[in-house]
């Protein structure tokens, strides 16, 4: 069921409850959590905060707090998996959704009012209408039983009769059936991902007119991250970017604080798609960075070549290029930009500049969104020793203003995870790991690797594939390879012996619509695999290592069908 | 149900018949004014019974008003915040004589047992004269303890050096009315004197206001 | 929440203990006889009179301030002239510290000892010239090891509440809310704690 | 030297300013000894002293004094320890409660957890005499900016009921939205802290 009024059926139904938020453990759940957060104080609505990392976190935390809570937000989390048939909940339970997870889960649209999601029927492309895939059975059934009394007429004839009206009914059952296995499965053949819901949020707060500049850099924090995930196609990133600028707009006008050290200034800018590079040295970042990398195929000698050329046409000097950004000279600095547009052309580099938005507070504190997503990262995904939980108040800590310590440290560690992820790919490619297998290409991080726990996490897994597959692309004398998708795998638990595995769509297809999760669900079906995959995103799948070969080679028949 | 803030800053009547009338708002500025001067004179001041009592009653009576209210409306929590400041503000003034009480337990009891022998207006309240006397008694009992490894030992010694506040320490004060002639540091022998106009503030130390302060006639800040 | 007091030492002042355990030079001027042990430079079983000897100040206060005096005091070297013409010229460039950890608090003992109310001037003196240094430097958000350690006992703790005092304006300017907190002795405790776990 | 064992207690005072290490049952024996070995001394002494007015010897009242001074300067130094150490015990009454944690407790001498109860209980009669039914005081420490808090919770803690009845669980690192009254006192136990 689809909420119609966010604000008298959600915010207000909720003023005076206690409620659960079930958060998942991702940067836009994190910046619409704040945001709802934010909204939630207003109303001093009394919350319990919990991170759900997949099925299993949901199901235990719903389990933990289901005696004390009624109501329950889930954020980015419980939209694809039927909730009612997970939870089994009491009758009075109500779930507030609010997830960028798509297809939605039919029986969460079609609930009758316990599963209440707070977006729009557009959002949810192609739903098949209700009677196509649920039907009224009590008819039937009371049908189907034998009528009582008139015992004088021919009871076998009636009998007869019935049978073959029951052999009609059963066979157009299975018709349908038949049909609305079809629906439902073009229905829900692609995984992808609706707009951020820190969007979502922030508009919520918009129309209760709580908005600031502070949420609105959250939602654009969130749009960032689906960005240079590739969570959403090119076009709709640009359509929110719009509609983000004309929030800050807006919201700039209307502020009338003007003193330097508290002022939060939002503004509009083009970003390019280095990574970190204005906390970085502009070799490292250019050399590190998935665009130009592969374009310039910088893990070769004659790639690293290409990249001092690039510096040299750009008139930087290689001791500048080497010292930090913030420590360039001036002039240099101001003209980056417009120097290393200016020669994109020529190398090949079109399409480096991306727009997005710039975060400045106090005379010193500058980020572009993208330095704070790849921030978050880092926090959420590279420190094994602490607990999720750690992970993500510290990521909550990375978007308060005020603590910036705990931003530089992230950024240091992303640089790191940014470095690691290019030696990886200058390895796979040096040591030939990255294999083609008929209709698909594959590499796997073996266990021994040093920096595997990295890897055993979905978005940096994400980072390292794309990375992959398009260094693949740039390299490979195969002219099918841009219509090749790419299954990487990587070691998620040592002890249990299991292993993530992702997909991620063909490059040519341009598009972030994946159906590799379809793909691994029958391959698993074919090996009577028995899936745990404890992902809401289908596109990632788990199994144990001992029985990715025989997977991997279920796989390959598929996809030479 | 439409309470409004003035419904609960209700005229509240003095429990003394004498006929002094206070509004909750000037109750509640008292109860600052007593709390500020406690809090940084050095030694302990005369208690102010009759306005913790009072203030208590207004907070006892706001909050049955409150829980008339249903806990959606938003008024709700301004109301709910300013009686807890208000709470603050008795709790913080009773902790800040116990504190003072038990720092200076043998300096205190002795100037009030004076006080008594002279018939002068008495300092503690009887709880806080109770605490006081159940104090030095159970830190009698533990010195005590400690040094009864040999009976007789001239272990009163620290009854002879007893803590006392320190009076000489400088305050920053405020004239509530005009005084003339105040005499700075009356320690000293050069008699310095200086004229205090309403409103006029300084730093002076404290032994020159002693009295000013107990009085009402310049407050601490 | 603690009672804020000047420094106004009592009878179980630790700091106060403290100080007067500092050494002072001193004269025996009557025979102490079976006090031999005292003088660590002698086998005598007694202490004779005429002995110079360091001893600790609250020795020397008991025994030169009674009746018949036992002692006379003489003022530790760094509250005689020529230190104290080191103050006059520039306090703000000495090591306190160096000078003693607790050079205020014995100055004012030693004040009774001098020949005039020279200490006494020269500790004002000295005070009021480095008060303002450390001013400045609680004002600092970030602290300067070097010139901390160059702070006697009392100035270190004026510079710690200080110091103390301006993180908190500056957080509240910040974010205008003083976040409630673990009571210290709560979070020392849990320190210590984790310290002893990581022993076993 | 005399007294030099009081002035080690002392130091160790010093340096645990805020906390309570274990009593130090030991030292402060060994002080008692120097301190009664002083007066059998001194006792001895002072008698030789009043005959020797007559028998014309060298007086031992320097020494006695000197010892005197010694007895004084030990017993200020124990007194000066047990009264700083009550101290601190003191504001753990007001920052744990009247429940002390095992650990704090296994380092209190007997007469301190005596006292502690004492106090404890002489606090607790006279925060019930204010008003008509009495006032905490050991909340409401910090003037109040909010009404609500977001915490952060640091150890499993377990159920926590509130005022209204309801309860909820607090797991080690999930965070809350509560009323800021009724945290106050966990917070300060350091169960949570406060999310700013």
């Amino acid at each position: 069921m689809y909420v119609e009024n966010l604000k008298l059926d959600f915010y207000e139904f909720l003023t005076g409850k206690r409620i659960l938020l079930m958060v998942h453990y991702d940067i836009d759940s994190i910046c619409a959590c704040k945001i709802l957060q934010n909204l939630l104080k207003y109303k001093e609505i009394l919350y319990t905060l919990a991170v759900i990392r997949g099925v299993e976190d949901l199901k235990r935390s719903y389990r933990e707090n289901s005696n004390d809570v009624k109501y329950f937000v889930l954020i980015n989390c419980g939209g694809t998996v039927n909730l009612v048939d997970l939870f089994e909940p009491e009758e009075d339970a109500i779930f507030f959704i609010i997830d960028s997870h798509r297809p939605t889960h039919l029986d969460n649209i079609y609930s009758d009012g316990q599963v209440r999601l707070l977006w729009t029927s557009e959002e949810d492309l192609e739903v098949p209408d209700f009677h196509a895939v649920y039907r009224d059975d009590s008819d039937e059934e009371s049908d189907e039983e034998p009528e009582s009394g008139d015992e004088d007429e021919g009871r076998a004839a009636k009998k007869r009769r019935l049978n073959e009206e029951a052999i009609l009914k059963r066979r157009e059952r299975r018709l349908w059936e038949a049909k609305r296995f079809d629906i439902i499965a073009e229905y829900s053949q692609y995984t992808y991902y609706n707009k951020a819901s820190a969007i979502a949020m922030f508009k919520l707060a918009w129309f209760l007119n709580k908005d600031d500049k502070d949420l609105l850099w959250l939602a654009i924090v969130a749009l960032t991250e689906q960005y240079i995930l590739g969570k959403i196609e090119n076009s709709q990133y640009v359509l929110a970017v719009g509609e983000l600028q004309s929030h800050s707009n807006r919201l700039r006008n209307r502020s009338n604080d003007t003193d330097g050290l508290t002022s939060l200034r939002i503004t509009y800018e083009n970003d390019l798609k280095l990574v970190l590079y204005r906390h970085w040295s502009v070799e490292s970042s250019l050399k590190y960075s998935m665009f130009t990398a592969c374009k310039l195929k910088l893990w070769s000698h004659r790639g690293s070549k290409k990249l001092y050329e690039l510096l040299a046409d750009m008139g930087l000097p290689l001791s500048q290029s080497q010292q930090a950004f913030e420590s360039m000279d001036l002039q240099l600095r101001k003209e980056f930009h417009q120097s290393i547009e200016k020669l994109s052309e020529k190398y090949n580099l079109e399409d480096l500049v991306f727009t997005s938005f710039v975060l400045q507070y106090g005379y010193r504190n500058k980020y572009c969104a993208s330095d704070i997503v790849y921030a978050m990262f880092a926090i959420l995904e590279s420190s094994p020793k602490e607990t999720p939980e750690e992970c993500f108040n510290s990521a909550l800590d990375c978007l308060t203003r005020n603590k910036k310590d705990v931003v530089q440290k992230a950024i240091e560690r992303a640089k790191i995870i940014t470095k690691t992820i290019f030696k990886t790919v200058q390895a796979a490619i040096d040591m030939k790991q990255i294999i083609t297998a008929g209709n698909f290409v594959y590499y796997i991080i073996q266990e021994g690797c040093l920096d595997w726990y990295m890897f055993s996490n979905q978005y940096i897994l994400l980072l390292l594939a794309q990375f992959i597959l398009r260094a693949y692309v740039s390299m490979s004398r195969n002219r099918k390879a841009p219509d090749l998708p790419l299954i990487i795998s990587a070691p998620k638990n040592l002890d249990l012996g299991t292993c993530v595995i992702l997909g991620i769509p063909p490059l040519r297809q341009n598009s972030p619509k994946n159906n590799l999760g379809r793909a691994f669900e029958e391959a698993a079906e074919n090996i009577n695999y028995e899936v745990l995959s404890d992902y809401f995103d289908t596109s990632y799948f788990e199994i144990n290592i001992k029985d990715r070969t025989r997977f991997f080679d279920a796989l390959t028949a598929l996809f030479d069908k | 149900m439409d309470l409004e803030l003035e419904d609960l800053e209700n005229t509240i009547q003095d429990d003394d018949d004498d006929n002094v009338q206070l509004t909750s708002a000037e109750l509640i500025e008292m109860m600052e004014e007593v709390w500020v001067n406690e809090k940084f004179a050095p030694e302990i001041l005369p208690h102010k019974q009759e306005v913790v009592d009072c203030v208590l009653g207004q907070i006892s009576y706001m909050e049955k008003n409150l829980e008339t209210l249903p806990s959606t409306d938003f008024k709700k929590g301004i109301h709910q915040l300013e009686v807890d400041r208000i709470r603050f503000l008795v709790a913080s003034y009773l902790r800040h004589r116990l504190e003072k009480i038990e720092t200076y337990v043998l300096h205190i009891l002795k100037e009030e047992e004076q006080r008594g022998e002279r018939e002068e207006e008495l300092y503690l309240t009887e709880a806080e004269q109770q605490f006081a006397i159940k104090y030095k008694q159970d830190l009698e009992q533990h010195f005590e303890n400690a040094t009864n490894f040999y009976p007789g030992l001239p272990f009163e010694d620290w009854k002879s050096h007893i803590v006392a506040p320190n009076m000489n320490s400088f305050v920053f004060l405020k004239a509530k009315t005009a005084v003339e002639g105040v005499v700075i540091d009356p320690s000293r022998d050069d008699d310095e004197v200086a004229d205090l106009t309403v409103g006029s503030q300084m730093i002076l130390s404290y032994n020159s206001v002693t009295d000013l302060v107990k009085k009402g006639d310049v407050q601490l800040i | 929440m603690p009672l804020q007091t000047s420094y106004f030492p009592d009878y179980f002042s630790v700091d106060d203990i403290l100080a007067t355990q500092e050494k002072i030079p001193c004269k025996f001027i009557q025979n102490v006889p079976k006090l031999g042990k005292l003088n660590p430079a002698t086998e005598d079983p007694d202490l004779q009179s005429g002995t110079v000897l360091e001893m600790p100040l609250w020795l020397v206060l008991e025994a030169s301030l009674m009746r018949q005096p036992i002692v006379t005091a003489d003022l530790p070297k760094v509250y005689k002239d020529a230190y104290l013409e080191i103050l006059k010229a520039d306090p703000c460039a000495v090591d306190l510290h160096k000078f003693g950890v607790y050079f205020y608090e014995l100055g004012s003992y030693m004040k009774q000892f001098g020949q005039n109310d020279d200490i006494a001037k020269t500790l004002l003196h000295t005070f009021t010239l480095r008060f303002r240094q450390i001013m400045d430097l609680s004002d600092n958000v970030i602290s300067d090891p070097n010139v901390i350690q160059k702070l006697d006992a009392l100035e270190k703790s004026l510079y710690e509440s200080g110091h103390d005092a301006k993180m908190k304006l500056f957080s509240w300017l910040k974010m205008s809310e003083i976040p409630l907190e673990a009571a210290t002795m709560v979070t020392n405790h849990k320190k210590r704690k984790r310290v002893d776990e990581d022993l076993f | 030297m005399f007294c030099e064992k009081a002035h080690v207690l002392i130091k160790e005072l010093s340096r645990n300013r805020d906390a309570l290490p274990p009593y130090n049952t030991d030292l402060l024996n060994e002080i008692n000894t120097e301190v009664k070995q002083l007066i059998t001394q001194n006792q001895e002494d002072a008698q030789i002293s009043e005959d020797s007015r007559v028998m014309n010897h060298a007086s031992y009242l320097p020494t006695v004094k000197i010892r005197h001074a010694a007895i004084k300067r030990n017993i200020r130094c124990i007194l000066a320890y047990h009264y700083n150490r009550l101290k601190c015990l003191r504001n753990m009454r007001w920052q744990f409660g009247s429940i002390l944690p095992p650990d704090v407790k296994s380092n209190l001498s007997q007469s301190e957890i005596e006292w502690f109860s004492k106090y404890s209980s002489n606090l607790v009669q006279y925060m019930r005499s204010i008003g008509d039914e009495g006032i905490n005081l050991a909340v409401d420490l910090k003037p109040p900016k909010s009404l609500y808090i977001e915490v952060r919770c640091l150890t499993d803690y377990g159920q926590f009921e509130l005022n209204d009845g309801s309860v909820l669980l607090l797991k080690e690192n999930s965070r809350h939205y509560l009323p800021r009254s009724e945290c106050e006192e966990l917070i300060r136990q350091g169960v949570l802290e406060h999310v700013v």
